[in-house]
Formats: structure tokens, C-alpha cells, sequence
């Protein structure tokens, strides 16, 4: 097959327009800065930017001024406390508006599902009795066709661009994913257009030998990034830790905006590459970052012939 | 069984198919002869293809012919298994087959495909298998080949039921996902479907076989393409292709 | 935590009940015949089976006696022809009448989805200017309340037990399968009940190796039978191979309702339990089944502490 | 901070809490106090109490504790991974989880929560995280439990926006999945909801807690138990195992 191996840049450059709807999704775990980076780095700009938990990767984006807009279900820095450059836009349209469109996770999650199986419509068990459908009026009530019975529906998401990390994935972009999948099928199967980025680049028969762990398939796939400890502060699990400390020092940085500038242009702007940000964070950081081994236990496919 | 010249009529099917693949990029595929047809094009006019199976497989490398629908042959080198809601919901349902094979036990004109029953549906003369996922196949594959035997009672001016929609009265809604039939391929000949009309054309005959003999084995007046052709007949290369690799102990084919 | 393991036997009669709504689900692969053996042999009745394909198992449950109703979505021994048994019974009430529900694989699929998540019902992209809705009223059509998008609609299933059988289980029940996965996670998590059979029991530490490979969890499981060999003549990926000759050698034997109750009285009624089965089947059939190796390549999840 | 006798008011809420587990089976949990929480009462009131992780994991061994809602040391040893449509349509909207924590920045008397916004929605004064799943936990799970901080500007009369409905003005919907909240741990003591009217009552103060200063922190006219008790202090062995075994570092206890 052919491969889709690309550098960051070009993918990003490619795949990545101006205007889009872009979603890097990840549940805490595998979420891509690499790419996030990329794209504040291109001056990408007017971007629909979705996530269920936009995190520091969207206050990093939405602060760089590459987006018009969030839709999401969780505004915060996990653990930490508040996503300031995003509040600021918000709350003070400083240095400018931000348009929102709020959902609960159940409602993205399906949101996205709705997507990828091309439904109008997605009816979930939620939002009875809450603001959340007079703040968004996408949110409807519906009813069953069988009888009184009362749900909402979204509507569904279809991003321009998905942005799946894996650890493992093969050249034409079958991705493996162990840990903490979240709704990154789903929103890849949504999208238009699928960047796979790995922290391995393995052979076909590394994917082969386990078809049971692969969670998107190259057929969606339009490019494939090799771009190791790629999530950083995310964590890609049995590869690196969630770095804690930079979460609990970005408040201080998201909170003040010249802090959050100097920040960019130190580790952003600044940089050419993913690879650049992996050394400048050094090799003692990363060290600190290494889990120990707890390997699973393999399991026989047959052979059949 | 059905020899024609050095090659069986099921050969011939197969061969027709496998042809019809060339271009195509991804194909949702059952087992039997489309699942030899889809391998040979691999082999042939379309080393690209992307095989989907039914069975939640994408990918797969049997290194033997199935009898099931469902075989661990499908699954041990492949490149994704997936459960039965995703396969259907984002494969088939989220727009990524560009054709898929379907079988028919009655057909008619407009390519309405009858899996159900022969007779009444409450008190049918034959149970047959039903729908499997041919309904949802028919209605979202970009398009649809048919395989199936042709005799005056599977090609019938009225299918006692409609499992599948195909062309319906000719009128098939634009907006639905997917185009509908676009060939049928039988042990007689090849057909196409009228653009504008949306019904079924004979577009080649098989060698050897006349067009007195579709006539005769086709329940209603048989629309003819104007340029009429013969199946070009399977290359010794396709034939060594389905006896020596694909199906060896002619499970399918002889 | 509590031991679920039980004997065959003792699951069945503790969990199945005369009138009860079943479903052994697997889709060609991991079909617990088992199960379906035990439920005749204790001779229970009125029951409403559900499968997506009823395959040979649901032939000799029909056949037996234990059944008021089939619901399905491809009536058919794969590969081979027909279920005759069955089909006496639909097509001329022999011995008895047969009541059908009858839905496409997709309409199956989305009901256990919709039982699994208690939703009213699911919309689906099928059945336009089919047959099906006006041979099953159950199925209705629906329009999506953002525009003129119209679907159908399938109705939850929800169980009264389903069984599912794994490769390996914990005795909490606890059960991780490989290979096609076709819809026993959505059938158990839709069920009342649920019986997890294994071919092999392991230790709860196997399990936790490797948690993305679970399936379904203890959480709503009910019993846990070990029952190796449990699937023939289906598969279990990895430990033995469809008997493709038993699915042919059906066909003659359904075919005849002598050759059929014969069948019965000596594999079923005349054994005490599956492990006689397995060993009259004996050590020749089963070693013309066994597979050839072929391991997946194990990934790390790390430790962190 | 806020010493109370040899413990913090967050080591008093965390071991109240736990308590609330006993006899409880399976609870959906998020971080922080919830978790240390449900992971003291594992170890005290409730061996049995089966754990679910808003991030999809059940089973969970933590070899830590955890800052984010998600984290490797949820995953490497648990028994299950599960994606969040399963997660939230499986175990949630299914109806697996018996109890559930939520958070709150703004409460009522009748425990519909806001964690939306202050000020408008429009133009909000501070933007709060919103629901992430809070508002189908609070609709789902078959009952729950709130921990918060008690103040005037939390206890009101009014909330801002509701993001997670309660018991709506005390005319809950009996048909609706879960029967809403149940109890509220707060800093001051804890409260159960009148079965008739659905208001918040409180139900016990924490030790050296007046009953005057509940009412200067809260925004209604607290409605008291007849019978309102002491919540009896944290025992010395549950100190110990919050301080030791779940939160040694102090993160959220100190």
C-alpha cells in the first residue's frame, strides 16, 4: 500500500484550512499538542475548534487567536482549575469574541457517533429540565415513535479534520490504541478528513497481529505523522505521564496574558518542530515522565489454512 | 455442473465480476463467489481494493476459502475487526462502501431484490434467509452488484417480496445514499440499468449463449443494450487465478 | 470478590425460566451450542429466542421444542442452506406454529444498542420501500426533528438472559474475546441477565493486564461457566476451528425429522453434559480443528507510582 | 487550612462521604475528594463497592492518586476500558450506577446544580466548566451525592443557570431514570432531601459547626431535621487512611 507518512508541517499544511472544523480529541489521554502547536505555528485562523475537554491545548489555541470558535462539554483545566485565555475571550471578548456551542459529554459523544453513521439525529437520556437546551438551541426535545416517551437530540458533528494520536500505527495509518480510548473512533469515522499521528511507526504486521486493537483504519486515514511524545503534557499511556506540573504551572501562564505570550513564542513560535520541544524540555523532564513496564498478555489468533 | 466450453458458468460469473471491480476502491463483501470475484480483481484490475466483510473485517488476508460468512481465517492477519454496531453504523451507514455484492433468490426488472420469502409472508411456500444486512446494503452502498443465478423464477415480473429496494418503480429518490443496482451479473450474460428509466439491461451475453435463451429464462420482455455484445470469455490467467489460489478444491466453481 | 463459577447445568437452571426471552449471540464465531444443549436438555419451553443469525444452534432449540418465537435477521445455516427445522415449523406449523419478529442485521444490531443504553428506540438509516416494516409493525418509520430527514426506527430488545461466550474469564466474570466481536457486548449489557461461558478460566491478574481487551464486565454478570470446546461446531479464534463438515452434515440431518430427533436423543439427551459431548465427539475431530499459533504482539500499559 | 480540631473540613466532607457509601454498590466517580472518597470506603463501610471512572475505566486500581479526571494510573491494571458512547450509554444511561458525586458551584434548597456560569449566559460574570457529564449523571444515575464548599454564594436561593436538574421545585419526575440527590456533604455538616417536598434539610453538623453559622452560609431559610445530630468525627483509622494510603501527599487534604 502507499504510504502517508508526512512531517507535521506538511500534514497540518495540507489538511488544515483556514475556516475548518477541526476536533483533536483524546479524554486527557493522547491528546496531540504536536499538533495544536502546528497549527498556532501555521497562523491558522477562524477554526471551529471541538473537543469534549478543549484542555490547555485549546486555551493554548484559542489564546493564539487561531479560533472563532469552541464547541465542547467540559471548559477546564483538569484538576487545576480554569482555562484562562479561553474565560477571557468569553467572558471580556479579550482580545475578541469567542463564539461557544455547549453540550454535556453524553451529547458530544453522540454528537460525534451521529456523525460518523451519517444520522440526522442523535436521542439521548439527558437534559430534562436543564438550561442547556435554551442555551443551545441545537439541543431538541424529541419524542418515541413507540409511545410518550421523552428524549433530546443532538445534532450531529462532522469535523473538516480529526486528529488522532496513537501509540502504534502503520504507514498507511492503521492506528493502535491501548489506555483510555475516549470518542477518538468516533471522530475520526465523523471527520472529513483524518490525520493519524503515532508515537511508533510500526510495520503492517505489527497492526496485523492484533486486528482487535486497531481503532482507525488506514481506509480513513489521509496522513500518518510520526511524531514521538507528540501529547506532551498529555500522556500516552506505557509510553509517558500526564506531566502534572505543567498543568499546575499553566494557570499562572493562561492566567496572565503576557506570560501566556512569552510562553507561545518561547515554546511555540520559537520552535520549528515537535522535535525541538522535546529536547528543550530535556531529557530530565522526560525521564521523570517514564513509566515502568506491565506488558499484557498476549493472546493466539490461530492460523487457518 | 453447467460446463461451457472449459470454463463453468459459475467461472464465468466470477470472472464478470471480478472485472466490474476494476476503479473500484472499497468493497463490502460476503463470501461465496463474490468473495472470490473481490479476490481476483485484487489480483487483477484492481490491486487497490479495500475488502469490508460482512462479518466485521477490514483488511483481512483468509488464507483459505471460507465456507461461512464468519471464519477465523477472515480475522488472523487482518488489519481491523470491528463489532457488528460500528460496521454497520460507520462503515456501511457512514458512506465508506463504493460497491457491494448482493445475492437474489427473485429480482425483478428494476433490480428489487427478493431474500425473504417465496409465497405470502405470513404463510410463505419457501422460508428463505431474509434480509442479513442486504436492506441497509442496498440502500447505502455508493452501488450495488447483483450475482445470482438467472432462470424464470428468479427473474419475475413481480418478487413476492421486497427485501431490498433497488430502482423500485424506476423512481429511486436522489437524495437516498446510495445510487442503487448498477449490474447485475447472471450464468447467461451482464446487465446494466437504464439511467433514465432505471431498468435492467442486458449488456453482454455469455459466449455460447443466445439471446433466445435469456428471453427464456427472464419473467417480463427483456430490455437489450443496442450494442449488444459477448462476455469476453476468462483468461487462462483469471481461470488459473480462482482453481490454483482462490478456490483450489472448487468448493464454489465446480 | 465472590466467585460466579457454576456448573452448566446449575446456570441454566438457576437463570433461564420456562417463557423467558434468550439470546445467544456470536456471529458465526463464539456461538455457545453449549448453552443452547443445556436449555434443551432441561427442557424448557415457551421461550422467545433472539440471534441475529439463528444458525444450527437455534435449528435444534427450535427443532426441540423450546421455542414460542424467533427473532432475527438472517435465517440460515452460513454457507450451507437452510434451517429446517425451522422452516417446518414457519411454513407448515410442523409440529407446531412458529412466531417470528423479523428485523435486517442493522435493525438487530441497533435494538440491543438501544436495550443496552435504555433507549426508547434507534433510529436507522434502512428498510426505505422495503417489505420489512409492513411484514413487522415494530419497525416505524421517523422523521429527524432537524428537517425533512426521515429514518426508521427499531424498538430496545432487552433480554431476559443473554449468553456470551469468551475465550477467558475471571470467576467475577470478567470476559475478554478476540476475533469477530459481533454484538454480545450491546446483548449483555442489554439483558437482565447474563451468563459469561469461557474456554478458559483465568486468573482476575490476566484480565487486568490487558483491560482494553474486555468485553464484558463481572459488573453485570451473573454466572460464569467453564465450558471448554463449548462453541462446536462454531469457532473460538485462536483455540479451534469451525467444523464447516458438522454445518454440512446438518443440512440432512435438519432435513429429516427423524434423522433429527435421533440426532438429539444421542448428542443432547442421551449426555449428561457438554464435556460428554466433547468427548464423543473425540480426539480426532477435535485435533483436526486445533489451530496453528499466531500471538499478538503484546503492548505496555506501564506502572505509576 | 480550615483546621477543625486534628483534621481538615475536607478530610471531615471525604470521610462523611465515605460513609454514605455503605451498602452502596456501584458509583460512577470523578477526582479529588470523590475519589479518595469512594476509595476510603472500600477499604471501610463498603469492600464490595464497585468503581466506575467518568474516563472509562472500571475497576480501577489507582497506585496514586490522581490529579486529572484522567489518568495512566486508572487504566494499567483495571478490568475494563470502555470508550465514552459506552461508557455514557451502557453503564450511565443503562442504569448501572447506583450513586454518583457531583460537584457544585451553585446549589438550591430543592439541589439543582449550576456549574455553568455566573452572571448570564451570554455575558457571563465568571464561565464555569459547564456539565461535562453531570447533567446525565444527574439525570441517570439512581441517586447522587454532592460534595461543595458551603457559602452564601454557593447555598442559593436562586441558581444562575441549571446545568444538572435536582429535584426541579420539588415536582421530580417520578419516571425519570434516577431519583436525583439524596445527601449533600458540605464543609458545615450534611443534609438529606424531604421525601414529600424534595427540599434540602440538614441533617447533621459537623463537630464545633453551629447551627447559626449554617444559616449565615446559606441563601434560604434552611430547613433543619427534627432530629439533627453531631456527624460523628473522623476515627482515628480513617485518618489514617486518608492521610497514609490515599491522599499521602496532602493534594486535596490538606
Amino acid at each position: 500500500m502507499t504510504s502517508k507518512v508526512a512531517s507535521m508541517r506538511d500534514a497540518v499544511a495540507e489538511l488544515v484550512r483556514d475556516g475548518d472544523t477541526v476536533a483533536i480529541e483524546g479524554f486527557t489521554h493522547l491528546i496531540c499538542f504536536a499538533a495544536g502547536h502546528e497549527i498556532i505555528r501555521q497562523r491558522r485562523r477562524e477554526l471551529t475548534l471541538c473537543r469534549m475537554t478543549p484542555d490547555v491545548i485549546y486555551d493554548q489555541m484559542v489564546g493564539a487567536g487561531v479560533a472563532r470558535k469552541l464547541v465542547f462539554s467540559w471548559l477546564g483545566n483538569p484538576g487545576v482549575g480554569s482555562l484562562h485565555a479561553v474565560r477571557r475571550r468569553i467572558e471580556r471578548a479579550d482580545p475578541e469574541p469567542l463564539e461557544i456551542e455547549e453540550y454535556s459529554h453524553f451529547g458530544m459523544v453522540c454528537r460525534y457517533v451521529a456523525g460518523a453513521s451519517r444520522l440526522p439525529f442523535f436521542p439521548i437520556r439527558s437534559y430534562f429540565e436543564s438550561d442547556l437546551p435554551g442555551a443551545n438551541p441545537n439541543i431538541v426535545p424529541i419524542e418515541s415513535p413507540y409511545g410518550d416517551d421523552a428524549l433530546y437530540a443532538v445534532p450531529p458533528l462532522r469535523p473538516d479534520v480529526t486528529v488522532v494520536h496513537a501509540q502504534r500505527a502503520d504507514a498507511s495509518g492503521n492506528a493502535q490504541i491501548w489506555g483510555l480510548v475516549g470518542c477518538q473512533k468516533e471522530a475520526a469515522f465523523a471527520a472529513e478528513r483524518v490525520i493519524v499521528v503515532c508515537e511508533e511507526l510500526v510495520d503492517e504486521s505489527v497492526i496485523r497481529s492484533d486486528p482487535n486493537r486497531t481503532v482507525v483504519p488506514g481506509l480513513i486515514v489521509d496522513a500518518v505523522v510520526v511524531e514521538p511524545r507528540g501529547c506532551h503534557p498529555s500522556f500516552a499511556q506505557g509510553y509517558y505521564d500526564r506531566d502534572n506540573r505543567f498543568y499546575l504551572d499553566w494557570d499562572a501562564i493562561g492566567r496572565d496574558p503576557e506570560a501566556f505570550d512569552a510562553w507561545l513564542k518561547e515554546w511555540v513560535y520559537g520552535l520549528e518542530s515537535h522535535a525541538d520541544y522535546v529536547e528543550k524540555l530535556g531529557e530530565q523532564r522526560w525521564a521523570a515522565l517514564q513509566p515502568g513496564e506491565a506488558w499484557s498478555e498476549p493472546v493466539n489468533y490461530g492460523t487457518y489454512d | 455442473m453447467d460446463e461451457m466450453g472449459d470454463y463453468t458458468a459459475t467461472e464465468m460469473m466470477i470472472v464478470a465480476s471480478a472485472r466490474l471491480l476494476a476503479g473500484e476502491r472499497v468493497c463490502f463483501v460476503g463470501v461465496g463467489p463474490p468473495n472470490i470475484a473481490c479476490n481476483l480483481a485484487k489480483r487483477t484490475v484492481s490491486p487497490e481494493l479495500e475488502l469490508i466483510y460482512e462479518a466485521g473485517v477490514f483488511g483481512a488476508v483468509p488464507a483459505r476459502l471460507p465456507l461461512s460468512i464468519g471464519d477465523p481465517t477472515l480475522v488472523t492477519g487482518s488489519l481491523q475487526v470491528t463489532n457488528m454496531f460500528e460496521l454497520f453504523s460507520y462503515f456501511l451507514a457512514g458512506g465508506l462502501v463504493d460497491v457491494a455484492f448482493l445475492g437474489a433468490s427473485q429480482i425483478d426488472r428494476f433490480g428489487n431484490i427478493n431474500t425473504t420469502v417465496i409465497g405470502d409472508y405470513a404463510k410463505p411456500k419457501v422460508r428463505l434467509p431474509g434480509s442479513g444486512g442486504a436492506c441497509e446494503i442496498a440502500i447505502n452502498a455508493k452501488k450495488v452488484f447483483v450475482i445470482m443465478p438467472q432462470s424464470k423464477r428468479s427473474f419475475v415480473e413481480k418478487i413476492d417480496f421486497v427485501t431490498s429496494p433497488g430502482h423500485l418503480g424506476g423512481d429511486r429518490p436522489a437524495h437516498w445514499p446510495g445510487s442503487g443496482p448498477s449490474d447485475v451479473v447472471t450464468g447467461l450474460g451482464t446487465y446494466t440499468f437504464d439511467p433514465q428509466t432505471g431498468e435492467m439491461t442486458l449488456a453482454t451475453l455469455h459466449p455460447g449463449v443466445t439471446l433466445d435463451e435469456v428471453v427464456a429464462n427472464t419473467g417480463w420482455e427483456p430490455k437489450v443494450a443496442d450494442g449488444l455484445t459477448e462476455t469476453p470469455a476468462p483468461t487462462g490467467e483469471e481461470l488459473r487465478l480462482v482453481r490454483e489460489e482462490l478456490d483450489p478444491e472448487g468448493a464454489y466453481t465446480r
